[in-house]
């Protein structure tokens, strides 16, 4: 069930808490089907445009579009449902219950029965069950949890808990995925993981996958498509090679422009 | 209550996932057979006074259960649980005053208590915690004022005695048919919130109770899931409340006030919130603890003994007995899990 | 509570002083109430949902089901601060013990006002109430400010129990209607502000009391029920705007 | 497919159940009509000991009252279990707690008479509880002895298990009013009551002997009420000459302060509970020449058997007798009397012993008769007044029908 995944584009956005601009008249377009990387110095504005993207900041101006519906005026679950699926930079699970329930509440976007007939176990209920389990033991798989599925989220390792979340976000394979620094905390071997199973997934389910993170060789290796953000402006988009090469990037970015590694 | 969950768990996080068929039914039909025996024990060992009592623990596990749903499951803090069984034991009175039976009554107390959960739900979908606990106060009081001030409808502080339950053969003021008539909508309410575990609603009410932002984030219609879990309880509630006012053949305000709801509260929390199994050792707790009181020529020993258990449970012991049962289950399997890991 | 009780409890069974036996009371009731923050207040688990409300509330019924049962269940008539002569002041008949108990309330919420906001020790316990590590890392001995003021608070809580047992009269259960309408004060007026909460306290009281007069003895506790729902449940957009935002 | 096996699975076991049950209970289903059969010996009875008992508020607001109508029942059983006891046995009272709270005395009756397995129930104190506790003995048939509960709902033909010994309220404050308006001409004049059957009751009595010669005000009071403020200013607002007063001693005491905290002082008048001593110590400066209905005769009347009671009161406590204490001591004088008549020890022969009582005296309270379909026992009440420390009789307790 993966639609066409679709273009997303910000119009003149605008994010003020207070009198402070979070983020500066940001117009950008995210090219559809790419894993794109958004880079920026602390505080340049990147998870507030992941917010603002998602749903979850009041938008002060400007617009949000996915393929060709303006998603503006939504709420951040009517997001979700049109496809729009992020995870938080520090994570969020439902601490006392299992790998698989965390997985499974993020089948929410699939067409699910009525409240009444779930709650009388009524065979609508049933079949979206098995639907949803075997989505769930698929991407659980992907991630190398298959093991977990029954152990308590509160019990497992910091690693193991940031892809519990991932897995939530992929098992209903929406059209628009954001990450908001995945591979915090992980090392290295553990991020080269992440990194590849991210390209699997994202070559079984296209979709337009946004993936905040600061470590410039991830991005290169993951990543097809850069923005680059500085104080809440937008700085320079294009390939890893044009936004790393680009003096402004590397002057925001490392604080002085870079002599030999272009 | 021989405890039948060492290897398995029973209420929540029992996904049924990866097992593989047979051991889960063969899971459940032990569990089935043992719940059964259990039953069984009040009707034919005790004396009237203790199938009275046991009937007693049969109705307020139906209200425990649906506070369950409410706090364990959902997260909500409502101290108006108690006036919803209010809700069920007036509309009862009323209904049954006008010579209607058992079917008639059951539904009027199924429709009140849907029209009473909305009334208390919809204002405070944008509450949580204190706030909500002391709206919910204040909705349980209202009720409370409203039935002491309606002497001719509700017979008011007096109380009022309610004509017992007639099903075929059984009697609902005789106590063996009463427990008996009560067993089986309790059975049923069992089956259903146990069932709930395993459905994407219950799962939304968890996401709701644990973390708003990430239900929100995958698409949990935050408001409708709390309505729903206020709708389930109060439904519980009257339902529990029905059978309450048909055994007890008499109902008062004092009975559901504010501290009947402090006490379903300790239910719960000591008897294991999130849990199916819990909510019944809860039920057991507030009905048979007060009796071994005074039994014993203290009576007013439970409330203390019940304040100073729930401040000490909820703080040593967040997750009641069952909780307590189940922790110990999960680090005697992860003890075993490392020796199969370094062996 | 405890205070106004135990101090009935000296003075009217074991015949001490009035003054010696309120003291005495008060102190008992500091001390319990040092005791409820040390043992109970301090070791909450976080993560759970209402859990502090839950604990409040088991401290709350064994407290009062404790002094039922050392003293016992009967309400008593308490001691009138002051004589009880009356005069007519304006139609409104006043009595010297309305008016020790408007003048000695008046005293506290200055002598209040004057501590948090004039003196150092009232700087100090505003920032640790703002953000306990910060000020911890600005030298503030956090803990130690949080005794000092749960035993002032104990303290206030001991004089308005006086106060309250001087116009009613005293069992295990008669301030809980005077807790909730706090409580209520507190939420509308919201427990960071200094003056909010308390003009809505006054506020709370003339709305029940002309509830009172206007409608009759039974209609003062709807009357604030009926507020609370009113004022919390459709007034909280001021509360809650920022609750699902998600900080950088 | 597994999940709804399990749960048809779960509703079969219920209904299983339910069918094992029928089986059962079908056998006895409670005792036979009610009829005297000398040899059958009711629950509660061994061949030592006879075992009645009731409920009464020792703890919350109406302590006062029950207390002491505790301690009246106990010195009477001791001193008659000293003398031999009725029929060879000794007599074991049971008195539980039930805080005047209706469903505290309903759950403490079904344990006195399922699990103590009571004879009879012997006395009690209240009115709002021992109503809570009545539909509940109809339907186990359980006789009750004179217990101190005053409603027209008792007495009458529809509870036939309850045997009054005294006046319902309705009449007390019909007596009391008439009183009032024959010395005075009130224009209005106020009542506060227990709200429910007890108010009510007082309202319709003072109705009766008002008809239109004054206006009154009913304000309804919950028990163990603390705040009397807002009921003080409704009163004061309506400023009535009298207030009749029928609430538990406490609370009498709290309205009666809350109204002189506010100066408001009007002539008050009250039910046969302000005749307690313990009632006049402690609020009696409040209720000077207050007006109380008198249900006992007076602990100064030179009445020979009142004069016997005190003595042997005294004599058996070792300190002077109450009104409430009176009021036990007549409770389970009335019970013996019928246990001592009865054939045979079963509640049909004791229902059949009290019907007998035929102007039975006991000089506390007036004389008691006890007919076929008649419960009422009696009909007479005297006026007393509050003087001082101590209760001046105005009029001698005497039947209505003069």
């Amino acid at each position: 069930m993966t639609t066409a995944a679709p273009a997303v584009r910000t119009e003149g956005l605008t994010v003020r808490y207070g009198a402070f601009r979070a983020l500066r008249d940001v117009t950008v377009n995210l090219p559809p089907g790419e894993i794109i990387g958004l880079i920026g110095p602390n505080g340049a504005g990147k998870t507030t445009l992941l917010n603002a993207i998602s749903g979850f900041t009041p938008i002060a101006e400007g617009s949000v579009h996915v393929g060709d519906r303006d998603l503006t005026a939504l709420g951040a679950r009517r997001r979700a449902l049109a496809g729009v699926v992020r995870g938080f930079q520090t994570v969020r699970l439902l601490e006392r219950e299992s790998v698989l329930t965390n997985v499974l509440i993020g089948t929410e976007r699939l067409p699910q029965p009525s409240a009444l007939a779930q709650f009388f176990g009524l065979p609508s209920q049933r079949r979206a069950h098995r639907r949803d389990t075997a989505a769930a033991a698929e991407v659980l798989d992907l991630l190398g949890l298959a093991g977990q599925s029954h152990r308590r989220v509160d019990e497992l390792p910091f690693a193991s808990r940031r892809l519990v979340e991932v897995a939530r976000v992929l098992v209903s394979s929406p059209s628009v995925i954001l990450l908001d620094e995945p591979a915090a905390g992980l090392d290295q071997e553990g991020r080269q993981e992440l990194a590849s199973v991210l390209t699997r997934i994202h070559r079984n389910h296209p979709s337009t996958m946004v993936v905040v993170e600061h470590d410039v060789d991830l991005v290169k290796t993951l990543c097809s498509y850069v923005i680059a953000l500085d104080s809440g402006a937008f700085l320079r988009d294009g390939t890893p090679a044009e936004v790393f090469g680009d003096r402004q990037v590397q002057l925001a970015y490392f604080g002085r422009a870079a002599g030999a590694d272009a | 209550m021989t405890s039948t969950t060492t290897r398995s768990r029973t209420g929540t996080g029992a996904g049924a996932g990866a097992a593989t068929r047979g051991p889960g039914l063969g899971r459940k039909l032990t569990r089935l057979t043992v719940f059964a025996v259990i039953a069984a024990v009040p009707p034919l060992l005790f004396d009237s006074y203790w199938v009275f009592l046991a009937a007693q623990v049969v109705a307020f596990a139906i209200a425990t259960l649906g506070l369950d749903i409410l706090y364990g499951r959902t997260g909500q803090l409502s101290l108006a649980h108690a006036s919803f069984m209010g809700v069920g034991a007036y509309t009862t009175y009323t209904v049954s005053s006008y010579g209607y039976g058992p079917a008639v009554q059951l539904a009027a107390v199924v429709v009140v208590a849907v029209v009473a959960a909305l009334v208390v739900a919809v204002p405070t979908l944008r509450l949580s915690g204190l706030r909500l606990a002391l709206v919910t106060l204040a909705f349980g009081e209202l009720l409370a004022w409203v039935i002491r001030n309606t002497t001719d409808l509700t017979g008011g502080t007096q109380g009022a005695s309610v004509d017992p339950i007639v099903i075929g053969l059984l009697d609902s003021s005789e106590p063996v048919d009463a427990y008996l008539i009560a067993l089986v909508p309790a059975v049923i309410a069992t089956v259903l919130a146990a069932h709930l575990g395993r459905t994407q609603l219950g799962r939304r009410m968890l996401a709701v109770r644990d973390t708003e932002l990430a239900a929100e984030s995958v698409g949990v219609a935050v408001a409708r899931t709390k309505i729903t879990a206020f709708l389930l309880s109060a439904v519980y509630a009257g339902v529990a409340g029905w059978l309450y006012a048909a055994i007890t053949g008499f109902i008062a305000p004092p009975d559901f006030d504010l501290f009947a709801s402090v006490y379903l509260f300790v239910a719960v929390v000591i008897g294991g919130a999130g849990s199916v199994l819990g909510a019944w050792l809860g039920a057991a707790y507030i009905v048979l603890v007060p009796e071994l009181f005074t039994l014993a020529g203290q009576p007013n020993l439970y409330p203390i003994v019940g304040g100073a258990l729930l401040a000490i449970v909820a703080l040593v012991v967040p997750d009641g007995i069952v909780g307590l049962g189940r922790g110990i289950g999960r680090r005697v399997r992860r003890a075993r899990d490392g020796q199969e890991e370094t062996a | 509570m405890i205070a106004a009780f135990s101090a009935w409890f000296l003075y009217s069974e074991h015949g001490l002083p009035v003054p010696v036996a309120l003291i005495l009371g008060t102190l008992f009731a500091v001390i319990v109430n040092s005791a409820i923050d040390y043992a109970a207040i301090r070791r909450i688990p976080e993560g759970r949902p209402g859990l502090d409300l839950v604990v409040t509330l088991g401290i709350f019924l064994l407290i009062t089901a404790v002094m039922q049962q050392l003293i016992d269940a009967n309400a008593h008539t308490f001691t009138s601060l002051g004589a009880d002569t009356r005069t007519e002041l304006g139609g409104v008949v006043v009595s010297v013990n309305d008016g020790v108990v408007v003048v000695l309330t008046a005293a506290i919420i200055l002598g209040a006002y004057l501590l948090l906001n004039r003196t150092s020790l009232g700087t100090s316990l505003r920032a640790s109430a703002e953000d306990a590590g910060i000020a911890q890392a600005a030298g503030v001995n956090v803990r130690a400010l949080r005794t000092a003021t749960w035993a002032a608070a104990g303290v206030i809580a001991a004089i308005v129990a006086v106060l309250v047992a001087s116009r009613l009269s005293v069992d295990a259960f008669y301030m809980t209607p005077v807790l909730i309408k706090a409580f209520i004060a507190g939420m509308i007026g919201g427990l960071d502000r200094f003056w909010l909460p308390l003009s809505v306290a006054v506020g709370l009281g003339v709305y029940e009391a002309l509830a009172v007069f206007l409608l009759g003895s039974s209609a003062g506790t709807p009357a604030v029920f009926l507020l609370i729902i009113v004022v919390l449940a459709l007034v909280p957009k001021r509360f809650v705007n920022e609750r699902n935002e998600v900080r950088a | 497919m597994r999940l709804k096996k399990v749960q048809i699975g779960a509703v079969l076991a219920g209904l299983s159940l339910l069918a094992s049950g029928c089986g059962g209970v079908a056998g006895g289903s409670g005792s036979s009509a009610i009829g005297c059969d000398p040899k059958e010996t009711g629950p509660g009875v061994t061949d030592s000991e006879i075992r009645v008992g009731t409920t009464m508020p020792l703890s919350g607001s109406g302590a006062a009252g029950g207390i002491g109508t505790k301690e009246g029942q106990e010195a009477f059983y001791a001193k008659l279990n000293a003398e031999g006891g009725v029929q060879g046995r000794k007599i074991k009272p049971i008195v539980l707690d039930d805080a005047y709270d209706p469903s505290t005395a309903q759950k403490q009756m079904r344990q006195l008479v399922e699990k103590e397995e009571i004879l009879v129930v012997s006395g009690g104190e209240g009115t709002p509880n021992f109503l809570g506790a009545v539909p509940y003995l109809n339907r186990k048939k359980v006789p009750a002895i004179a217990p101190y509960a005053p409603s027209d709902q008792l007495g009458g033909d529809k509870n036939p298990y309850v045997f009054m010994a005294t006046v319902d309220y309705i009449q007390e404050f019909e007596i009391l009013t008439n009183y009032v308006l024959e010395q005075d001409s009130p224009k209005k004049i106020a009542l506060v009551g227990v709200a429910g059957n007890v108010g009510d009751n007082a309202k319709l009595g003072m109705e009766k002997a008002l008809k239109d010669k004054g206006e009154l005000l009913y304000v309804p009071e919950t028990p163990g009420t603390t705040d009397f403020t807002p009921i003080a200013t409704q009163l004061k607002k309506f400023d009535a000459e009298y207030v009749f007063l029928i609430l538990t001693n406490a609370d009498t005491g709290g309205l009666l302060q809350a109204m002189d905290r506010i100066g408001y002082t009007p002539k008050t008048g009250a039910w046969a509970g302000m005749s307690d001593d313990t009632y006049i110590k402690e609020f009696g400066a409040l209720s000077q020449n207050m007006l109380v209905a008198l249900e006992t005769s007076s602990l100064k009347s030179d009445n020979a058997q009142v004069k016997k009671f005190i003595t042997d009161f005294t004599a058996q406590t070792g300190k002077a007798p109450s009104k409430f204490n009176q009021l036990g001591w007549v409770q389970a004088q009335l019970t013996a009397e019928a246990l001592k008549r009865a054939e045979g020890l079963s509640r049909g022969c004791v229902v059949e012993a009290l019907e007998s009582f035929e102007n039975f005296e006991t000089g506390i309270v007036p004389p008691v008769t006890w007919g076929k379909n008649d419960r009422a026992g009696v009909d007479a009440v005297g006026i007393g007044q509050i003087k001082g420390d101590e209760l001046v009789v105005v009029e001698e307790t005497q039947s209505l029908q003069k």
